[in-house]
């Protein structure tokens, strides 16, 4: 299956496709349903300094076509993804990203500079965007100035490349990923959750207990390719997108547009093979489109 | 192990106000371990997330499992509109249920409030399978929405209340449980989270097991929507009720 | 139907169901369909000051639970649409309200000069926020100080009050509300599309000839509903909400969000009669819900 | 008047490669007014646009309109999965069409491609039954994309050609015409707009009338999605094809 392989700084990948932060918890679960090897890699649950209780529940509402979530970035802390779940994850031959989040820039740092140790991870993705805790990034993610800032000190801190995981909540997309890109930023993911509300008309009140929740699923595909489409054309570092797929012509979209790779998150919910079923069914579609290589979809939509 | 598949719907039928029962079949029912574990419905393809609905009852024999339903919203609503004949994309069985080989019990207080009732079931004839005995006391809204109480008389004892007293004994379960005081050594529960709260507090002492309910993402761990705090000094601090419940001891999770 | 009354500046409504700009071109089409005298509003497409033409096609692609249109604001001109457009609405007992567009400011102070001279005109949306044309006035809708210009200078000239028409394509949504308040705009309406994009995986290419499009539909709801409810704890005057709108229960939704008049866009291209069906069915539905007046549901989500 | 109902399907059959036809029964057809015309369909009512198809052929007395469609997206495809005995929600009939009461030709010329194929059927019956005569020239992609031959065949002389020649005349329509010159006074054609394009250069001279095809949104005339530009001095400077169209007089606009 050589047709899938495709380099990125820090991950060499058997195929484009893996599961999304947040969606895909540590892998464990996700073992109980095929084998993680498959994956072209994974992307683990945003990790931050300390232990995080993260939001009150509910947490999740259905939406158009889409989910809203408002976790709050629950997560044992780094200290303990390390020991407790890191080791069952090195067992699978697939490259691992770590997401990392913080409310300070030191936070950030810290948490940078302790999982890029561990020789389970490959890559850093860099959570400036979660639009659920009000201490958790959203502001990096939206002001050029923090998300170079923020970009510049972790790069320094980690031991391996780093994702910037821009949020899609600003007037400016490519104005954000330049300003990464020349802070240092090795590559690029996009588009993280738009911010979203539903009201229970019973309670009148937010079915979300945080009010408001991260706006994921296919109703935000259309604004996930606008935006790897445009930021393709002003950048120089590989993306990786997501935002809404769920089939693998939603995959080649991605990649025309201008992704290298794609992440898979709300589409495990529904249906927890969605990223081997992906796999599969990758090669069969690239022949119908007239595709070789995946690397040859990679921006195709610009030539 | 939690399977996906496409079941087959075999029967479906109104048996109360807004209320269904439907019975399924396939592989799936013969991985289900404990009763009170659930399985995950698709209802449509386009939906973004599965319904979780308890296992009520299942026959391994038959390859079937059958789930009682209310509607409450859009996904319940388009599930009561399926036909015999039709196919569910079902993924389960899901969490841990009721520890059904280690209770060691003599008798047994079943305590169910609307639509809480159906893990009950299947727990109840699991428990007089046991030689168990069986006391149940089920709590609906009104004489329309009252269900299986002819199913649990099979099994044992009966109270049903209603909140407005049109059938059965006016009131909240609560308020029976006095009169049953001596008459059983663990309970088990299911139902909104006030009516749980207050029957472990009514409860307090005896050894008892609540099913817990929250929206689900994944349903299948991964995603922490479904969180439920544990008592301070607990080392990990939360349960995923799809996950480590929906079933807990008393005391493990804060209510 | 007291029931339904409310008022806004400039508009007597006899129910808060209103038909979008753009989605119900002048009128005249949907007068097939239903007597216009039953909306509670009517608003117009875009007007220029000159005649447009617009965008080359494909205008429009369906995305899962929304559409992409593009239509680049084509539209007879002002004059024309006084002398050939505003005759025949005002054979009906509906307030109108004029959606204004130009690519500077001299444009929209042009436009809005002339239109609210027509009797038949009771408000003015200003439209601030299409994200289909360069020279769209797209500009005014992102940036608050240009924003603020804008809306105080056609404030000047108008003779009519003005709402102005917010883009959620925004870091800022609050912001951009706040100044145009302060500017002197007598109310919002939001949100306008959000700017997105869909491949044709044969072609390699856009599907929408002008590339991007504006998403609009069920979609973009849960983002509609977010920036009312936060817009409406911020400012003072009404807003007519829109996006996504399909049921009853939608709209009450986006009246306990913030709203105090909704607009309905898309969903008249799914069913024509949307407008009416919905008007006849919301007594019904706010006693279900256990609503007396309409006005008992605007902002109930902050009470 | 266009009206909106929900349609029953009455019949519905694979014709050829990835084209089917299908017969809905309701109110409908006794709206129409003129071969040409279409109806809006809503394949599902998740969609959040309709797709517009054109009439193919239509008995008033029945209450039956006939579709011929080709599967080419996600909207085709649903449809093609419908069955006899489902409804399908329809608008219409749509626009303007052929304006076959004031055609005074003795000789009429159909050029047809593709899917383009099938609004030619109802009017060359109609013409037929004005004791017009009747000439079509039918283009396909390969043999098994060929429909409707037979049907036409009933209703004049028919000339077929595929692109790779599997079937018919090898080429394109373009290269029958030339053969055909003096056989006919006006002309009619419906395809993809390159055909539609080289038709009319071939045919430069003769009274004709096109169908065009482009994306629509509301498909009743109301968002300028489909708008066509119209000659250099034209007062309005363009025209809707939901609602001028979807058939113009040669010249009315440019292709
Ligand atoms: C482990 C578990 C087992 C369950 N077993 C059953 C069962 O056997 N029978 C049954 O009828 N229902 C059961 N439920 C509840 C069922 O999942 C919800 O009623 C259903 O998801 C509502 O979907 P909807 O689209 O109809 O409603 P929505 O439109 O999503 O919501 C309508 C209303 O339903 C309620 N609701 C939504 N989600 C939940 C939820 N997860 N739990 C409780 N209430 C909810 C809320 O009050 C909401 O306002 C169970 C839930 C869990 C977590
Ligand atoms: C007035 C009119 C009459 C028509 N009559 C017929 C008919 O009788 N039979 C028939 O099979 N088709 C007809 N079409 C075309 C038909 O509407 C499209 O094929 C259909 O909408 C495609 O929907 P989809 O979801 O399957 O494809 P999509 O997924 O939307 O698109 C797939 C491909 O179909 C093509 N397509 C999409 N929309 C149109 C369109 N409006 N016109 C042409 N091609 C399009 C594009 O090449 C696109 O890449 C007609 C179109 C118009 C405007
Ligand atoms: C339940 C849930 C939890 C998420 N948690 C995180 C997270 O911890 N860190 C992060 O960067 N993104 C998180 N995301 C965002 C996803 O990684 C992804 O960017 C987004 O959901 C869009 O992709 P999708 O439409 O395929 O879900 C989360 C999304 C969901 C639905
Ligand atoms: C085809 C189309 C044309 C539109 N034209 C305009 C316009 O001219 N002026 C404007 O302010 N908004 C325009 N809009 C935006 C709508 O008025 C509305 O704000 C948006 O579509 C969201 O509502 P909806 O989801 O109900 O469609 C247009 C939308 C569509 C779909
Ligand atoms: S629902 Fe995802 S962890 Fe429980
Ligand atoms: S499709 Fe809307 S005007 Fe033609």
């Amino acid at each position: 299956m050589t047709r899938l392989r495709l380099s990125m700084p820090g991950l060499d990948l058997k195929n484009p496709i893996m599961p999304a932060s947040g969606c895909f918890g540590f892998g464990k679960e996700f073992s109980e349903f095929y084998d993680l090897s498959e994956l072209g890699a994974v992307i683990i649950k945003a990790a931050t300094g300390e232990t995080r209780y993260g939001n009150p529940t509910p947490r999740v509402a259905e939406t158009s076509a889409g989910m809203l979530n408002a976790i709050g970035l629950q997560n044992p802390g780094v200290d303990r993804i390390i020991s407790e779940e890191l080791p069952y994850l090195s067992e699978y031959n697939a490259p691992v990203i770590a997401n990392v989040a913080g409310s300070t820039v030191e936070e950030y740092v810290e948490v940078a500079e302790k999982i890029s140790r561990d020789h389970t991870i490959n890559a850093l993705e860099l959570n400036i965007s979660c639009p659920n805790v009000k201490e958790g990034g959203v502001q990096f993610g939206t002001d050029a100035a923090l998300a170079a800032e923020v970009t510049r000190q972790v790069k320094q801190a980690s031991e391996v490349p780093v994702y910037v995981k821009l949020s899609p909540n600003v007037t400016d997309i490519v104005g954000m990923a330049k300003a990464v890109e020349k802070a240092g930023a090795d590559g690029l993911s996009m588009i993280n959750t738009l911010a979203g509300m539903r009201l229970d008309l019973h309670r009148r009140k937010p079915i979300i207990a945080n009010q408001t929740g991260g706006l994921s699923g296919p109703a935000i595909k259309p604004i996930a390719i606008r935006m790897i489409y445009q930021v393709y054309q002003e950048v120089d570092i590989p993306i990786i997108g997501m935002g809404g797929i769920e089939t693998v012509e939603d995959i080649i979209e991605f990649l025309l547009a201008g992704a290298s790779a794609v992440a898979v998150g709300s589409a495990n919910f529904k249906n927890p093979f969605i990223c081997k079923e992906l796999i599969d069914q990758l090669p069969e579609a690239m022949e119908r489109y007239g595709f070789d290589q995946v690397e040859e979809m990679i921006g195709g939509a610009h030539r | 192990m939690m399977i996906r598949e496409e079941m087959e719907i075999i029967f479906h039928e109104r048996i109360a106000e807004d209320t269904y029962r439907m019975t399924l079949q396939g592989d799936l029912p013969a991985e289900i371990r404990q009763p009170g574990q659930f399985v995950h419905i698709l209802i449509d393809q386009s939906d973004s997330l599965r319904r979780p609905i308890s296992i009520a009852d299942a026959d391994t024999a038959k390859q079937t499992l059958t789930i009682l339903y209310k509607i409450l919203g859009r996904g319940t609503a388009a599930l009561s509109k399926k036909q015999s004949g039709d196919h569910l994309d079902v993924l389960g069985p899901g969490g841990n249920g009721f520890p059904i080989d280690s209770i060691t019990a003599e008798r047994a207080l079943l305590v169910g409030g609307g639509i809480g009732v159906p893990p009950l079931y299947y727990l109840a004839k699991q428990l007089k399978e046991k030689g168990i005995e069986v006391t149940t006391v089920l709590g609906f809204q009104h004489e329309a929405s009252v269900f299986f109480e002819e199913e649990f008389r099979e099994l044992g004892e009966v109270f049903v209340t209603t909140n407005d007293g049109s059938y059965g004994n006016k009131g909240f379960v609560t308020e029976i449980l006095p009169a049953l005081e001596g008459r059983f050594d663990t309970y088990f529960s299911c139902g909104p989270a006030v009516m749980l709260k207050a029957v472990s507090e009514k409860l307090d002492g005896y050894e008892g097991y609540l099913s817990i309910e929250e929206r689900l993402g994944c349903g299948v761990g991964a995603c922490f929507a479904c969180v439920v705090q544990a008592p301070e000094g607990d080392s990990k601090g939360y349960r995923k009720i799809c996950h480590d419940g929906p079933v807990f001891r008393t005391g493990e999770v804060i209510l």
